[in-house]
Formats: C-alpha cells, structure tokens, sequence
C-alpha cells in the first residue's frame, strides 16, 4: 500500500471514529450514570436520521428539517425514559434492557411499515460535501461529526461540572438513593439526561445521513453495536474515554479492512474488544470502578 | 396433527432449549449476549463431524454441545473476574467474534454456508428438547439451583455461606453454554443448513428476551417467554406488517407491569403453596 | 489458645485509615461484645475476620490456623458465621431456603451439590431446615418470601441461617437493634441458649443493657483503635471510654446508646 | 382464574396445532411462499401483486382442467423458519399441488430439503446462490446463473467496444451470492475477456462505510469495476467512488435489478451497466402486464409501482404452474396428491423454450432457468436496453 493511500485509509478510519464517538457518547451516558446498557438508542438514532429524511422530502428548509429530526430524536428518547428506566429504577440491571430492545423493535417495524425496508436516498447538503486537501477526500460531514463531537463532550462535561442538573446527574451516577436523599430531583434529573441521550444520538443520525447519503430502518444496528465497542474500549462512564474508543474502532475497522480484507474486520474489531474485557475490564480510560460493596 | 402445527411445536422446542441455555446463566445473575455464537460451535461441531465424519446424528449432537460448553468454559474464566455488564459485553464480542470466524472458515463453507446432511425429525427435535428440559427441571430442584439464585440475589452472602460463587458463575455460565450447543445442532439437523448470517446478534438478543420476559427465577419463565415469542407472532399473523409493532407493545407492556418476568419465584412458591394448603384440607 | 486471636491487625481505604493497630483475643466459649461510637471500626472488623476486606497489615488466627489470606469462603467452614446488621436474607427465596443455605453439607461435594432433594419432601436436607424452624417457633414461615415477613421475624431468620451453619463462633453485628423490648428479651434468651452449647460469641451492639446482660467481656474500639478492654464494669470506668462516648458519663451503660 | 389461564394457553397452543385449513374440493390449490414482511420487504411484497394477477387471468378465463386455481399464500418474513414452516402448512394442510417461492436463498436452502422430502415442487423467484438446487429433485428456480449473465454484459461490452482493459472486482464477502460472483465468477469473465484485473476489494453486505474500499479502486484506476452484491450496497458504492472521485464503469448481475436504482443512485450510477431478465418496455405484453402491475400497485399504496424482474418472474412461476397443471390433468384429489406433484416436477424439468412473459424459458441440469438476458445501462436516472441475449 502506497504511503498517500495510507494516509487516505488513516483519514477515513480518523472520519469514521468521528461517526462512532457520538453514539458511543450517548451509551455511556447511559451506562454511567444510570448503569443502564439502553439497547434503544440505535433506534433513536434511526428516528432522528428518518424524520429528517422526512420533513427534506416534504420540502422543509434544511434547519427545520434537522430541528424536526432532533426533536423526534428527543421525543423518543423521552418516551423510553417514561416506559422502561421510570419503572424499573432499583432493579436488575438487565431488566430495563428488554424494554428498551422493545422500543428498537417498536421503531424500526414502525418506519418498516411507514417506508419499506429499502435504504431511502438523503439528498446532499450540497453536490459535493467534501474537502479535498494535498490528494487527502475528507468528508465535511465526518469532519463536522468529529469536531461536533469535541464540542459536545466538552460542552456535556461543563455541563455536568458547572449546572445544577449536571451536579444532579453526577450525584444519580454516584448513588440514586442518596442523590434522593440529598435533594436531587430524580424526577427532573433522570428525563433531561435521557433527553441529552436523545439528541446526541439524533444528531449522530442527521450526521451519518448527511455523509453518506442514505438513511434506513435498520441504519442504527451496525453502528449501535460499533458504539457499544467504542464505549467499553474507551472505558464505560467515561466520556472522554467514548471519544477514544470512537477513534480507535474507526481506526481498526478500515485498516483492518484495509490489510486483510472485509471478512477479518469483524474478528479484529469485537477480537480487540474481547481481549480489553479479559485483560483490562474498566477500559482504556475508566478508573477502577469494581469496589467491593460494604456490608 | 397439521404440518404447520408440527413445524411450530419444533421451533417451540428449539426455541425453549436456546432459553434454557440462556436461563441457567441468567439465574445466577449473568446476562448471556452471545448465546447464538455458542449454538454456532455446536450446530456446526455436529454439522461437520457427521458430514465429514460420517459419524452418527447423536454423537455429532453431543460432540457439539461439548464443544460449546468448552468455549463456554474457556471464556468464563477469565471473563468472570468481573461481573454483570462486563460478561454482557463480553459475551455480545464473542458471539460477533464467532460468527466472523465461521464465515471465514471454508471448510464448512464460509458465507456460502453448510449443508447439513443427517436430518432430525419432529420426533427427534422434541425428544431432545424434552430431554433437556427435564435434565434442567431436575438440576433446579438441586442445591446447586438454590445457590444460583443466592448468588444472584447477594453474591458476598452467598460466599461469606462457603459457597465458591464464581465456581457456580462459570459452571451455569459453561453448562448454559453447553445447551446452546444442543439448541444450535438441533437447529442444525432439523433445518439442514447453516449459515453464519443467521447466528447473529439479534438471535442472542432474542433469546436473553425470552428469559427475561418469562422471568429468571423458575424454569417455568424461560418457558413461558419461549413461548411467548414463538407462539405470539403467529397469533398475530393476520395483523402481518403490524405484528411485530404490536409485539413489542406487548414486550413493553408485559416489562412495565410484571418487570421480573411473567413466572417469579413467588408466584411460583404461591401456587404451590396453595396447592399444599389445599391438600392438607 | 485462644479461639480468636487479632494480631495488630491495620486497615485502610485509599488513605484513610480505619483500623490501626488493634490487638485483641477471645476465647473459646466466651461472649465477648465488641462497642465504640458510630463510625468506630466496629462492622469494619467483622468484615476483616471474615474476610470481606483484606487487611492492610497485621494477621487473623482463628483456632490456632492463620487465615489472614484465606478466601472467605472458606472461613465457614473453619467454624465462622455470621448475622448482618441490615439483615441480607436472599429476597428471591423461601424462608426454608435461606435456612438451607446455612447448611453446610459436610461430605459428597459434587453429590451433594446435584442431589434432587426437593424431589424428596422428606429430604434430610428439608427435614433439618424444617426443624430448626420449628424449633426457633418459625415453623409457620417456612414456605413464605422472606420480603413479606416483618422485620423482627426476619432478624430471627437471618440469625438462624447463621446458627443452622453449626460455627464455633457466631458474629453478630447489631442483633438488638430495631427490636422491641419483648423480641430483645426473646433474643438475649435465644443467644445464651446457643452460648450453652459452647459457641463463642461476639457481638456489636448499641444497646449497653443488653450487652451488659449478655456478654462477659467488653472491648471498645474508637478511631480504629482499642481503647478500653474488660467487663462492663471496667470498661465503664475508662476516662478514655467516657471521652469517646463524648464525654457524657451517662451514656455508657444505662440504656440505649 | 391462574387456572383458566392454563386452559386457554393450551387451547391455544392445540388449535395452533391441531387445526387444519379447510379447503373448497374443486379448487386446485397452489402455495405461496412470500416474504412480505420482514428484511425483503421492498423487494418481495409487490411480487405478491403478480401472483395476485397471474391467478385471476386464469380464473378469468376459467381456470385450469376446469377447475379454479387457489392461491394460498404464507409470510415467511424472510426467515428460514417460517420458510420451512409454510412448506409443511401447504404440503400437508392445504394439500397443495406446487409452491411458489420461497424468496430468498436462505430460505430456499431450509425449505427446499423440506420439499424434497414432502416430494412438492418450489421455484423460487429471486434465490441465485450457487449450488442450491444440486442433489434435489423438486427444487426449481426461475432465476438465471449469474456467471452466465455477467459474461453477456462483458460480452456487449466487447462487441460495442466499450473500454474494459483494466478492471476491478468488488463484492460483498459475507453473504453467498455476492462471494461466488466475487470470488467464482468475475475473475473468469475478465480473463475470458482479456481484461486485467487491477484490484479486488470486498465488504461486508452490512456495511454503510465503504471508503477504505474505494480508496484502494482510487489508487487502482480501473475502466470497469464488477460488482457483486445487493442493490442497497451498488448505491453506497457509487456514491463514495464519486465522493472520492473515481470515474469507472461498474457492471453487475441480477443481484442489482432493481427497477429505481438508477433513479435512486443518480447520479453517481451514470453507466451502471446490468443484466437482467426482465424489461419493461421490450414488447406489448411486457408493456400491458407493466401498465397492469403499475394500477394495482397504485391501488395496493406500494411505494415502487414498476414491477422488477421478481415479480415478472413470479408472475411466469404461476403461470407455468397453471400450465403443468393443465398438462399433467392434474386433479388435486387427496388419493393422487403425491403423484399429481411428482408428474409437475417431471414436466417442468422438461420445460424447453416455454413462451413466457420474461421470453423462452427452459430448465437446466440443475432445475434453474435458462432464459433472455437483457442488458441494461444506466442512463439519466433511468434504465435504457442496450443489447440483448437470447438462450443458445
């Protein structure tokens, strides 16, 4: 492999990461503050690509036709939180899990029947949505992704550092009951943080439509389950830790396609991530969450 | 009894060894993601050795379901150092792993996938899905049962108890392991092809479902949401494209209302409870 | 040869220290409480005997066998039980059950792991379960949730699985609290009846009176620290006890702490 | 009330069981196998409509041996399962004659071994994985080999001299058809037709990035670029060579006939070149059945209303059955069943230049048809008929 079609595959493993790192974002805000694995959110990343697609082929203006996709993102995120995590709080961790693969289901059988299991065209921001710098094609969308990434998780961190409800939503992550106690609206808290999950995931979808042109019923499952990798590589409750797990299952994922083919990607990406699980659990950047409970 | 009636009592029976195999691990706690990468190694173990071998149908079975309650086994250890979600995800990376690796592997036909030539018949099917069931109706009325759900409800009691609670977490996980391997050569030799494509995550998913809507705490959940899964979207049929809709209403539903399962232990205690109480009268 | 013997024995969480240098035996057959203030140590000790933590420095010998780095699992086997103070009985099973689970079967391992018993309604297993119930006037809870139960009862349950576990010391962390004056009563009874056929008890307790009444020998930790060992009586003289009960002389030994 | 729970689960479960289809005695009875639901959706639920017209022009004009033909139709969703499942409901319940269907080749690989040992002919519409009808007997497919169509578009390449020198291949790796075109098929067409390959790329039929892919045809610089996978990953493929800025010819087979794709790829497809076994504008009947088809699609509220080459090739299945059946003096009585299904095997086999719909159709060694390819390319958003390839 020639050293410009190297650093080609480099810049598309970086871009690629970038469509990672957000979803990955969403499930570790899940994960880390709700120990909830919320199976629902390829789906909400689907509705916010979808209704998008939906309101541009109505003829909306493009910014109202991403302000239609956030807040159906937001909408269902919310209804998720309202039948599953609401109901469940304080039981085993898997149960609120069915619920949320209840809701995938429930979204894609739903846009299955309203428009056909075909990959439906999303038309180009403009003709050509690319920049081409010294022989490198980097895709403005993946480029926008990666940096909108950046800015969201610094914006989230300042959020959770600064606000009242990000000092909430910490205090939930340490310990729902004393987060109670404290005075923590549970009630508010636990909706906003699912209404945040919604909208990362819904601009990760518009996003991923915006790249590549394309949405469908079932464009959350590989990138859901891509996310989910990036999350646990990264460390599971981190955010910065999703940013890095992003990156790196981009990385792996082209230049193992790269190097050895298609058919090996599969083996290298889920191989690496078995292999962290077995020899470093807490992930690359998570600190030593595993703290034997006191009697 | 009807063809149709037949071909949905197999997949009953299939369906219920696979909850089962997710049930065993499931009752001690552990959330198995990679169930259909274990019915892969048996379907395809037994696949193989009876093709290639010609070796007969039921030492193919039990050659399978060796082989994955070995990989099972293999990867408990290590993996269960750690707990719950971390097995979750552990196990979700394995079966991504194993199904990539079998459409790699050319000797039983990559993507193209495998015929499978020695057929297991009705008969068949739900004799060896009986079998399990009762091998595991049996095991949950054992001591080793009541330690799988101590060490669900408090793992450091169970041990402060003398009980070795990852011993039992690797022998369930194994032994759950080692069922999917009979429900993947069942699969195997009753539909007579196998394809990697079709032991994907959402299988596994499906199956963790089943369980956890039943319920994790008797084998009568497993069962039950076995059959909840099979039996519903066939009910619904007539409602064709919106039957799944309604389906996962109804997961939804059943969750919100009953959010340990349809069947939990005291339900289950109730009944027979009742049932004593009544003859005792 | 003492039965409990801890050797300057350390704790610490990151940097905080919670026990420091303690020392201190028990011998066969004694009832020996251990008391201090909230947030003294005391809970953190019993986690130390049994196991839950390792310790940070020091050494645990029990029945003249060093086992500062045994696996905890193994210490019941030696003759180590214990209650809890937030009662942990195993909410998904019967009250027979939780009681089954205090059972140690001795012999046939892998045998007596697989045995169907509850095939056989008359199964040793059952029967003895059964009959410990019965005898502690439980016998009508057997085949209840333990959630259903009210508190008192449940106390009784979880000490019973403790005691079903045939130990040769029982450690029980707060026994009486939470209890009437009626179910406290029972209790104390219950307790000298199990100290008669020799096992050895040690036990954290706020209730002074009851303590007194039950237990031979005091130990007081504060800090992490022993400060005070011997009868109820010496103990209560210590300037240094009546400091850490914040100097209130009034507090230790008359009544509920 | 746990009780009456019990009950009627069992009930359930029994008439779910034990509950026979009733049938009419003088309808002729055929199974329908489709995948209406499920990941073929967009693909298989407008093949229904050609089944649908295919039966009520027979019945219009009076059916078969006197007798009405009877549809009965089961969604198998696409899974293997149900596929089997439909299998036995009309070989034994419905006491069906033939099956049409199922869809895809996973189910046809599960359902087609259940057909041979219920001794009850299938022909699937839309299955081309290799291979899959060998050591049966009442497996059919009226779908055309893909190495056969692929060298026809190499073929009208040669003969219309379009450039062809250096060539790529790019396939889909984990599903059978898209690997044996990649693997099996293309390289032999370009080395029949003197042609270089440059580079071979695969992905995954699942992917949605396909951009390390393209990469490396970037750097190869090919004229042609043999694709083998669906239609969804023809687009993605398109759309990221013309995002990175490659220029080349992509050529396929039946995998990508899908009547929109121009439409829906433009205009990244421009020149997109294919095989296939249907056009709609090739002739007045092909015209008249496409402007029939179009009406009830529109009235059934389907999204594409152009019928593809599975649903011409559905529409042929029905009616070579309803030939057979005629031919045969088939009858549909209980007594004969299985020797009425067995002589529709026996001369469906022999079918030889058959007038169809798609054109003359006859059966090879394998039960897989043998029919016109029609060479389709790409232009302005539309399919154009460039050549066409008669059966030797």
């Amino acid at each position: 492999m020639s050293g410009a079609v190297f650093a080609q595959q480099l810049v598309n493993g970086i871009m690629l990461g970038g469509i990672y790192m957000l979803i990955a974002v969403a499930f570790t805000l899940a994960i880390g503050v709700l120990n909830f694995l919320n199976f629902s959110i390829p789906g909400i990343f689907m509705v916010g690509a979808i209704a998008t697609w939906r309101a541009l082929e109505n003829g909306w203006p493009w910014v109202g036709a991403i302000a239609a996709g956030l807040l159906a993102a937001g909408v269902a995120s919310y209804l998720v939180e309202r039948f599953t995590y609401r109901w469940m709080r304080g039981l085993d961790h898997e149960i609120p899990l069915v619920s949320s693969l209840g809701f995938l289901i429930l979204f894609e059988n739903l846009v299955l029947i309203g428009y056909g299991s075909d990959q439906q065209t999303f038309p180009a921001l403009m003709p050509d949505f690319n920049i081409r710098v010294a022989g490198l094609v980097i895709g403005t969308g993946q480029l926008i992704s990666l940096v909108l990434a950046l800015v969201l998780v610094i914006a989230a961190s300042g959020l959770l550092e600064r606000t009242r409800i990000g000092r909430g939503i910490r205090a939930v992550a340490e310990n729902a009951d004393t987060a109670t106690i404290l005075g923590v609206e549970i009630h508010r808290v636990v909706p906003a943080l699912f209404i945040l999950i919604g909208l990362l995931s819904g601009v990760s979808g518009i996003l991923f439509a915006m790249n590549y042109l394309q949405v469908s019923a079932f464009m959350g499952h590989e990138i859901g389950l891509k996310g989910i990798a990036a999350m646990v590589i990264g460390g599971m409750g981190n955010i910065w830790g999703a940013i890095l797990g992003g990156l790196l299952i981009g990385l792996i994922e082209v230049l193992s396609i790269a190097f050895f083919g298609a058919n090996r990607a599969d083996i290298c990406v889920y191989g690496a991530l078995l292999l962290l699980l077995v020899v470093r659990p807490e992930g690359l950047l998570g600190g030593s969450a595993i703290v034997r409970e006191k009697l | 009894m009807s063809g149709y009636g037949e071909a949905i009592l197999v997949m009953l029976a299939i369906n219920i060894v696979v909850a089962l195999a997710g049930y065993l691990p499931l009752a001690a706690g552990q959330l198995n993601l990679g169930i259909a990468g274990f019915m892969a190694v048996g379907g395809y173990t037994s696949a193989y050795l009876t093709s290639a071998y010609h070796l007969p149908m039921g030492v193919g079975m039990a050659a399978g379901a060796a082989a994955a309650g070995l990989l099972g086994l293999l990867v408990a250890v290590p993996v269960l150092r750690t707990s719950g979600i971390y097995l979750a995800l552990a196990t979700f990376a394995l079966g991504q792993v194993i199904q990539a690796a079998f459409l790699n592997i050319e000797a039983v036909g990559a993507a193209a996938g495998y015929p499978v030539k020695p057929y297991a018949g009705f008969t068949v099917v739900l004799s060896v899905a009986f079998g399990v069931l009762v091998a595991v109706l049996l095991l949950s009325r054992t001591r080793f049962a009541l330690l799988l759900t101590a060490t669900k409800n408090d793992p450091l009691v169970t041990e402060l108890f003398g009980v070795d609670v990852r011993a039992i977490r690797v022998a369930a996980f194994s032994l759950g392991a080692l069922i999917a391997g009979i429900g993947g050569a069942l699969y195997a030799h009753h539909y007579s092809y196998l394809e990697p494509q079709n032991f994907n995550i959402m299988l596994s998913v499906y199956i963790a479902l089943y369980v956890l809507l039943g319920g994790t705490q008797t084998v009568a959940g497993p069962i039950v949401g076995a059959a909840f899964f099979t039996l519903l979207p066939e009910l619904l049929r007539a409602g064709s494209h919106w039957r799944f809709v309604i389906f996962a209403v109804l997961i939804i539903l059943v969750m919100a209302v009953r959010p340990e399962g349809l069947i939990t232990g005291a339900l289950a205690r109730r009944l027979r409870f009742g049932k004593r109480r009544e003859a005792a009268s | 040869m003492s039965l409990l013997a801890l050797d300057d024995v350390g704790k610490n969480f990151g940097g905080l220290v919670v026990v420091k240098n303690l020392s201190f035996t028990v011998e066969a057959g004694q009832r020996v409480a251990l008391i201090g203030p909230n947030g003294a140590g005391k809970s953190t000790v019993f986690n130390l005997i049994t196991g839950v933590y390792p310790l940070t420095s020091g050494r645990v010998l029990f029945d003249g066998v060093d086992i500062t780095h045994l696996p905890m699992r193994r210490r019941i086997g030696l003759g180590v039980a214990r209650s809890f103070q937030n009662i942990r009985l195993m909410g998904h099973l019967s009250v027979v059950e939780n009681i089954m689970l205090g059972q140690q079967p001795k012999a046939g391992g892998l045998a007596a792991l697989l045995t169907p018993y509850r095939l056989m309604p008359r199964h040793r297993w059952i029967e003895e379960a059964r009959a410990a119930l019965d005898e502690a006037g439980l016998g009508a809870y057997a085949d209840l949730s333990v959630d259903s139960l009210p508190y008192g009862v449940r106390k009784r349950v979880d000490l019973l699985r403790a005691v079903v576990a045939n130990p040769k010391m029982l450690l029980l962390d707060e026994p009486a609290a939470g209890l009437n004056e009626r179910e406290t009563e029972d209790l104390h009874d219950a307790l000298m009846a199990i100290a008669a056929k020799g096992v050895t008890l040690v036990v954290v307790e706020h209730d002074m009176h009851f303590v007194d009444r039950l237990c031979e020998r005091v130990v007081v930790i504060n800090f992490g620290e022993k400060i005070a060992e011997g009868t109820m009586a010496e103990v209560r003289a210590s300037p240094l006890v009546r400091e850490a009960y914040l100097g209130g002389d009034a507090t230790v030994g008359a009544g509920h702490a | 009330m746990k009780r009456l729970g019990t009950v009627s689960a069992i009930a359930l479960l029994g008439a779910l069981a034990f509950a026979p289809a009733v049938q009419a005695a003088s309808e002729l009875v055929i199974g329908y196998s489709m995948a209406k639901t499920g990941p073929y959706v967009s693909l298989a639920n407008s093949n229904e409509i050609a089944a649908d017209m295919a039966v009520d022009e027979i019945n219009a004009k009076g059916g078969v041996n006197g007798r009405k033909i009877k549809l009965t139709k089961f969604d198998t969703g696409g899974n293997p399962k149900d596929a089997s499942a439909a299998v036995r409901r009309f070989a034994v319940d419905d006491k069906a004659l033939a099956i049409v269907g199922p869809f895809s080749s996973s189910e046809c690989r599960v359902a087609f071994p259940d057909g041979e040992r219920m001794g009850i002919v299938q022909m699937s519409m839309a299955s081309s994985a290799p291979g899959l009808t060998a050591d049966m007997s009442y497996a059919f497919r009226n779908t055309v080999d893909e190495g056969k169509v692929i060298s026809d578009v190499m073929e009208t390449f040669a003969r219309k001299k379009i450039p062809s020198a250096r060539a790529a291949i790019a396939y889909g790796t984990d599903d059978a058809v898209s690997k044996a075109i990649g693997t099996g098929v293309l390289p032999k067409v370009f080395e029949q037709y003197k042609s270089q390959v440059v580079s071979t790329v695969d992905f995954s039929v699942k992917a949605f990035d396909l951009s390390p892919q393209a990469s490396q045809l970037v750097q190869a610089k090919p004229e042609v670029i043999g694709f083998g996978a669906p239609p969804e990953m023809a687009i993605k493929l398109a759309t990221e060579l013309q995002r990175q800025g490659l220029k080349a010819r992509m050529i396929a087979g039946t995998t990508v006939a899908d009547p929109d794709l121009p439409k829906r790829m433009a205009p990244a497809g421009e020149g997109f070149t294919i095989g296939t076994t249907f056009f709609r504008d090739l002739n007045p009947a092909t015209k008249a059945f496409s402007a029939e088809f179009e009406k009830r699609a529109k009235a059934a509220g389907l999204p594409r209303t152009e019928p593809s080459q599975m649903d011409a090739a559905t529409y042929d299945i029905v009616l070579m059955y309803a030939d057979a059946l005629a031919k045969t003096k088939a009858t549909g009585d209980d007594a004969n069943l299985a020797k009425e299904r067995t002589a529709i095997r026996d001369h469906l086999a022999k079918l030889k230049n058959h007038p169809m719909l798609e054109g003359p159709i006859s059966f090879g060694a394998n039960r897989d048809s043998i029919k016109p390819i029609y060479i389709l390319e790409a232009k302005q958003a539309a399919w154009t008929l460039i050549d066409t390839h008669e059966p030797k």
